[in-house]
């Protein structure tokens, strides 16, 4: 690497802990709000696009895994007494058995089956969440949830009571989250998911399990989710079966599309712009699912690739160059 | 291609930017108000709007509160609590809103009740109706969110009180939407039923959205309770009423039937005598107020007003009075100010908070009789 | 033929809606050799090896390699039991450089485990050197070390066929099933093959190759087995089988019943 | 509804996420035709259902040739999109307020048995039942009709023996399309109109596909009877409230017991 790329880097790394820890700086609750829904929507967008993007199976189960994984925190910590630390963990490791039980049943038929499995489990969370009362209290939802309370060392049990500290406690689970996506990717795991969706028989034939590791991803993503719900709600202090709200979905897949399914950091990217733009620059409400939908309906027709897609046209395009 | 790729994010960001709205020259009273304007339940945040729009443009035409024109910020929050929130957050923010406005949905305001106390920002609720709003309010709670319109249970004890009195409060069916609005009348209805030695004959619930009501009728019909408690609103109501009226069901209705939106010619065909039914409010009610506010809300919107337009309008006049009688526009003082309500409402009686922050306002019995709708009185809840 | 070949097929019947592709085929591959499947279009040389690599599963019909029977088990426990293949249709993943394109191919078969290469351990460092460096050698013998970096979707029809048969050569494989490797391959390239098939050959891997160039199954195999209506027609060295009358008639005057049994190729 | 579903997976292999709002648009053409224009209800129909076949035929020409077996996740998607226009679109058009379709039959009974049935319920039935009938006929008998079906078995060998693709499918996507279109005007004189009616529907859909058979228009068909007889003794006996989980539970267990559908004859996807 030249000095100019170090320096550059350098300043890129730099600029991104500044833009990270803005929102602790910063006066005022709206910031860290805004960065407790950056964050998480980064996670959620991640966890998408390790199926979809790496994997090739298109999920609308994401918004199951994060309401179970949510529900299944806020009643551990509310019933059971449990601390939120250990009950978040639990409602990923729901979601996730959860997940595998369902992707593995699908995938025995097809990559076609999954989806609209998935779809169907996203709608029966929603049914099961309002009408299964005598658990989740039905639309009245579980309100009133507790502020969790985190050691410190020096400082004794701090209460995680104010959208800055919350903001750190989902930073750091967002930044851990992430890595551990990215160390998967870039892993021989990461290889084999992108392998698998170009070239199912091919993959196979080199000794690749494609069942194996999609359920694989499945799985981690449906873990990575419903813990980032888990946390999510303590945010909000109620959870009620808005959770599974189909909006969520609709939102995710935009982010993953335009920031590129299977470009890692094209993903986050669109997360944090997708997140964080309509409601700095107030977008009109009425009108900002309809510019989601021709977003959507763009992204597929003209831009298959997203952001993603674009660099690795341009890279391509370099090889041709060099090469001839 | 390549040229249109990287034209193509630089357009949606010039239509983002054409969207933001610059700020007012001179400085009025600012309001934040959080309902749903998309989503399942738009419709509902649209006559909130309404009805807050109304008072806030005869407030303005008199030239204002302390001199100064009133703005309300309507923020959307698809009645989900992850919404509101951030939307709340973010006005608050701004520190230039002296006052919130409904919610709507009983878990938004639920959510954003923590928010407001830690502002210290008061939170008028005009149409959330879950008991535990009032619950946690007022004194031992948060002192800083009021609500206006009468918990599910307080009506539900209004209706089966009014019930008791005529002798029909034996063998009552239930049928209701899954919501907190069905759950939690469901529950006032029990209650209410409990303490007179009686319990609901069978109770249904139905998605909102549901289309057909067939078989649930079929149902009914055979099990022949003497009444059947409807809680039903916008359009899941008209296919229900419709639906009532084509297959003969017969069975007096009860609970919160929309009397203002049944269709004239099922009104006059005497099918629904002897329904009977409790509302906050109805567009029926022969208040002077009352009929000019009917009138003024038809002018503005061309369209009737309806229970939440007239709950957003009444909660707008509240927290306006109160801003007048604080004397200036300072959130702890106008909270002061809000505690000290007295006010008459369109329907005729005084709008006062209790201890939780609740106001007690009255309920309109309504029956219908020989097609006609009839107002029975005004019940204290 | 030696009496335990590295792979042994006995009985092989597999059937499309009532036509019969593959007919009670019985034969095998000694170790060491280069072993040709020949015959004329739709006479289930494809369908054969679609069945031994595990892609399809036969009616009837059972399968050794080394004495292990692999039947009925499932295309990826194939491959790493060492029966490699290419594919008719040029297979390669596309947006992935050609040194991932062949380190995929080896990946199951060193066993480094998946929580070892999230965890970066040493055996993984160790294997993924490894690899790369057997990469950047074949790489080098079918010619394409510029590339290594590039994605594969920059490659030519013939060199994408080049990096396909590379791949299958990766793992080292016991067996190498081939599915017309020279297939609308120019004559340079033709030779090119060819020699990458001598030099693994070389190191001690068998291979098992469908074609229908029959001059370059005669140049390179020692064994050749001739197919017709899914039934084996005649087998044995190139010379013997070049001069078999029946061979030449099923070549010459195709007959109408081995049309109808096509379903492929 | 399904049916139409049905005809434009088999033949597009695409899952058509738009196609509530279709049935939609449908009701929300009616509820203008009758209310404001005063059209009376046959008239009604055949324009609502030649409207939004045209629409059909837009959406195909525009958005849904592209994509044409393709993939099948970039046909979700895109439909996915399309529906979130439409939906928020009207909803930003007309908002949510519910509206009713009164035509000259919607307060007419009949009373067969003993039993009050609305007229309207009687034309609905008797239109799905004539709109079956037709599709089947179309699809069996004419020449058009086993090209579709041909290009939904085979899509190769359709093409070698000269049929064209796009216009079929255009076609099939006209008529798949257009038969939403049909299931809104018959409904909405029923049903309340509001932008949001078409959302619960198409899942509903989804499931009868699934159960019937992707592709398979005879399976889609009788999962619908089968699917709203079960839902009728459900609600009769049980909560209303499952009800709605019916047509996902009998979807997950058709997925895994019987992939193919009920005549096991669907398009494996």
């Amino acid at each position: 690497m030249t000095a100019a790329g170090r320096a550059a880097r350098a300043l890129g790394v730099s600029a991104a802990v500044l833009a990270l820890l803005g929102p602790l700086l910063l006066p005022g609750e709206y910031p860290a709000t805004l960065g407790i829904s950056i964050a998480t929507f980064a996670v959620l967008a991640t966890g998408l696009n390790l199926v979809y993007g790496y994997t090739g199976l298109l999920s609308f189960a994401q918004v199951a895994f994060f309401g179970i994984g949510a529900y299944t925190s806020a009643l551990l910590v509310v019933q059971r007494g449990w601390s939120l630390w250990v009950a978040f963990v639990a409602g990923g490791i729901v979601a996730a058995l959860l997940g595998l039980v369902v992707a593995h049943a699908s995938l025995r038929l097809s990559r076609h089956a999954f989806s609209i499995v998935s779809l169907s489990l996203a709608l029966l969370c929603l049914i099961v969440a309002r009408d299964w009362v005598s658990l989740t209290r039905g639309p009245m939802g579980l309100p009133g949830l507790p502020a969790p309370r985190l050691l410190v060392p020096g400082l004794g049990a701090v209460a995680v009571d104010r959208p800055g500290v919350f903001y750190g406690v989902v930073l750091a689970f967002a930044v851990v989250a992430l890595a551990a996506t990215h160390r998967l990717v870039h892993s021989r795991v990461g290889r084999a998911l992108v392998a698998i969706k170009l070239n199912e028989a091919l993959a196979q034939s080199h000794g690749v399990d494609p069942l194996r590791y999609r359920l694989l991803a499945i799985g981690v993503s449906a873990l990575l989710t419903g813990m980032a719900g888990g946390l999510f709600v303590f945010h909000l202090t109620i959870v009620d079966p808005s959770i599974f709200d189909f909006y969520y979905t609709e939102t995710m897949l935009i982010m993953v599309i335009t920031g590129g399914p299977g470009s890692f950091w094209g993903v986050v990217g669109a997360a944090v712009v997708i997140s964080a733009l309509p409601d700095l620059l107030r977008f009109s409400t009425d009108l900002r699912m309809v510019l989601y939908g021709i977003v959507l309906i763009a992204a597929v027709l003209a831009f298959p690739g997203g952001v993603g897609g674009w660099i690795a046209r341009r890279r391509l395009l370099r090889w041709r160059r060099a090469l001839s | 291609m390549g040229r249109i790729d990287r034209r193509l994010p630089i357009a949606l960001l010039l239509v983002w930017l054409g969207a933001v709205t610059p700020a007012g020259a001179q400085e009025p009273i600012h309001i934040g108000s959080s309902i749903p304007i998309t989503g399942g339940v738009a419709f509902f945040g649209q006559h909130s709007r309404w009805g807050t729009e109304l008072a806030i443009a005869e407030a303005n035409a008199a030239g204002g509160v302390l001199g100064r024109k009133i703005e309300v910020n309507f923020q959307d929050n698809r009645c989900n609590p992850a919404e509101a929130v951030k939307s709340v957050t973010q006005m608050l923010g701004e520190k230039k809103y002296v006052a919130m406005l409904d919610g709507l949905c009983s878990g938004v305001v639920l959510a954003i009740m923590p928010l407001i106390e830690r502002a210290q920002i008061p939170l008028v609720v005009a149409n959330a109706s879950a008991t535990a709003v009032a619950e946690k309010s007022g004194a031992g709670g948060n002192k800083w969110t009021f609500k206006v319109n009468p918990t599910d249970a307080s009506l539900a004890e209004a209706m089966v009180a009014w019930l008791a009195k005529e002798g029909k409060i034996a063998n009552i069916a239930f049928l209701g939407e899954d919501t907190d609005f069905g759950r939690s009348g469901m529950l006032g209805f029990q209650s209410a039923l409990g303490r007179r030695g009686q319990k609901l004959a069978s109770t249904d619930f139905y998605q909102q959205g549901t289309a057909d009501f067939t078989a649930v009728f079929t149902k009914l019909r055979a099990q022949k309770p003497a009444s059947l408690a409807l809680y039903a609103i916008a359009a899941d109501f008209q296919n229900l009423i419709r639906q009532y009226h084509s297959f003969g069901v017969g069975i007096p209705l009860t609970g919160r039937v929309l009397s203002d939106q049944i269709p004239k010619e099922i009104l006059a065909s005497g099918a629904l005598d002897g329904t009977s039914s409790v509302q906050p409010y109805t567009p029926e009610v022969e208040t002077a107020g009352n009929k000019a506010f009917v009138a003024a809300f038809q002018k503005m919107h061309g369209n009737p007003p309806n229970l939440l337009s007239y709950m957003s309008y009444e909660t707008t006049r509240v927290l306006l009075d109160a801003i007048k009688r604080a004397g200036k526009a300072d959130p702890a003082a106008i909270r002061d100010a809000l505690e000290k309500t007295k006010l008459s409402s369109l329907l005729g009686d005084e709008i006062e908070f209790d201890k939780n922050n609740l106001a007690h306002k009255n309920a309109v019995i309504l029956t219908i009789k020989n097609g006609q709708i009839v107002v029975l009185g005004l019940s204290r809840t | 033929m030696t009496a335990d070949p590295l792979l042994a097929v006995r009985g092989l019947t597999k059937t499309y809606y009532g036509l019969t592709a593959v007919d009670d085929l019985t034969f095998a591959v000694a170790a060491g050799t280069i072993v040709g499947l020949i015959g004329p279009n739709g006479s289930g040389k494809s369908t054969t090896i679609d069945c031994i690599s595990g892609f399809q599963r036969p009616d009837v019909g059972r399968w050794f390699l080394r004495g292990t029977e692999l039947t009925g088990r499932p295309a990826h426990a194939h491959a790493r039991a060492g029966v490699a293949r290419t594919f008719q249709t040029v297979r390669a993943y596309e947006t992935l450089t050609l040194l991932d394109n062949l380190r995929l191919a080896v990946q199951e078969h060193d066993g480094v485990t998946w929580w070892q290469s999230l965890a970066r351990s040493v055996s993984w460092r160790d294997a993924e050197a490894e690899a790369t460096a057997r990469a950047h050698e074949l790489l080098g013998v079918v010619g394409l070390t510029n590339y290594a970096g590039a994605p594969a979707e920059i490659l030519s029809y013939g060199q994408r066929k080049l990096l396909t048969i590379a791949a299958s050569m990766m793992a080292r494989p016991a067996l190498v099933v081939l599915d017309e490797p020279v297939a609308g391959v120019n004559p340079t390239m033709i030779r090119r093959v060819e020699e990458v098939i001598r030099r693994v050959n070389a190191e001690g891997v068998t291979l098992l190759i469908v074609e229908h160039n029959v001059d370059f199954i005669m140049r390179l195999c020692g064994h050749v087995i001739v197919l017709d209506a899914g039934k084996k027609l005649a087998e044995g060295e190139p010379a013997e089988v070049r001069g078999d009358p029946r061979v030449l008639a099923a070549y010459l005057g195709r007959g109408r019943a081995s049309r109808e049994a096509a379903r492929r190729d | 509804m399904a049916m139409g579903l049905s005809l434009i997976f088999g033949v597009l292999e695409i899952v058509n996420f738009a196609h509530g709002e279709f049935y939609m648009l449908g009701a929300m053409i009616a509820y203008f035709l009758v209310a404001r224009l005063h059209v009376g209800y046959w008239p009604m129909i055949a324009g609502v259902t030649l409207a939004v076949a045209a629409l059909g035929v837009v959406l195909y020409e525009a958005l849904l040739a592209s994509v044409r077996g393709r993939s099948f996740e970039r046909s979700i998607l895109l439909t996915l999109g399309v529906s979130m226009v439409l939906q928020n679109g009207a909803i930003a058009l007309w908002t949510t307020t519910p509206r009713m379709v009164e035509t000259e039959y919607a307060y007419t009974n009949v009373t067969a048995g003993g039993i009050r049935i609305p007229l309207l319920r009687v034309f609905a039935l008797a239109l799905a039942a004539a709109a079956f009938a037709a599709l089947f006929t179309v699809l069996h008998r004419t020449r058009i009709g086993k090209a579709m079906r041909g290009l939904a078995q085979n899509p190769d060998a359709a093409l070698m023996v000269g049929i064209d693709p796009r216009a079929v499918s255009r076609l099939a996507g006209a008529i798949g399309i257009g038969l939403a279109g049909l299931a809104g005007a018959a409904l909405a004189p029923i049903y309340s109109v509001h932008p949001t009616m078409g959302f619960a529907f198409v899942f509903k859909a989804f499931a009868v596909i699934i159960v019937g058979g992707l592709g398979d228009v005879r399976g889609a068909a009788i999962a619908a009877v089968a699917l709203g007889v079960v839902e009728s003794f459900v609600a009769g006996f049980f909560p209303l409230i499952l009800v709605d989980a019916v047509a996902f539970v009998a979807m997950i267990l058709f997925l895994l017991f019987r992939p193919a559908g009920l005549f096991g004859r669907g398009v494996r996807v």
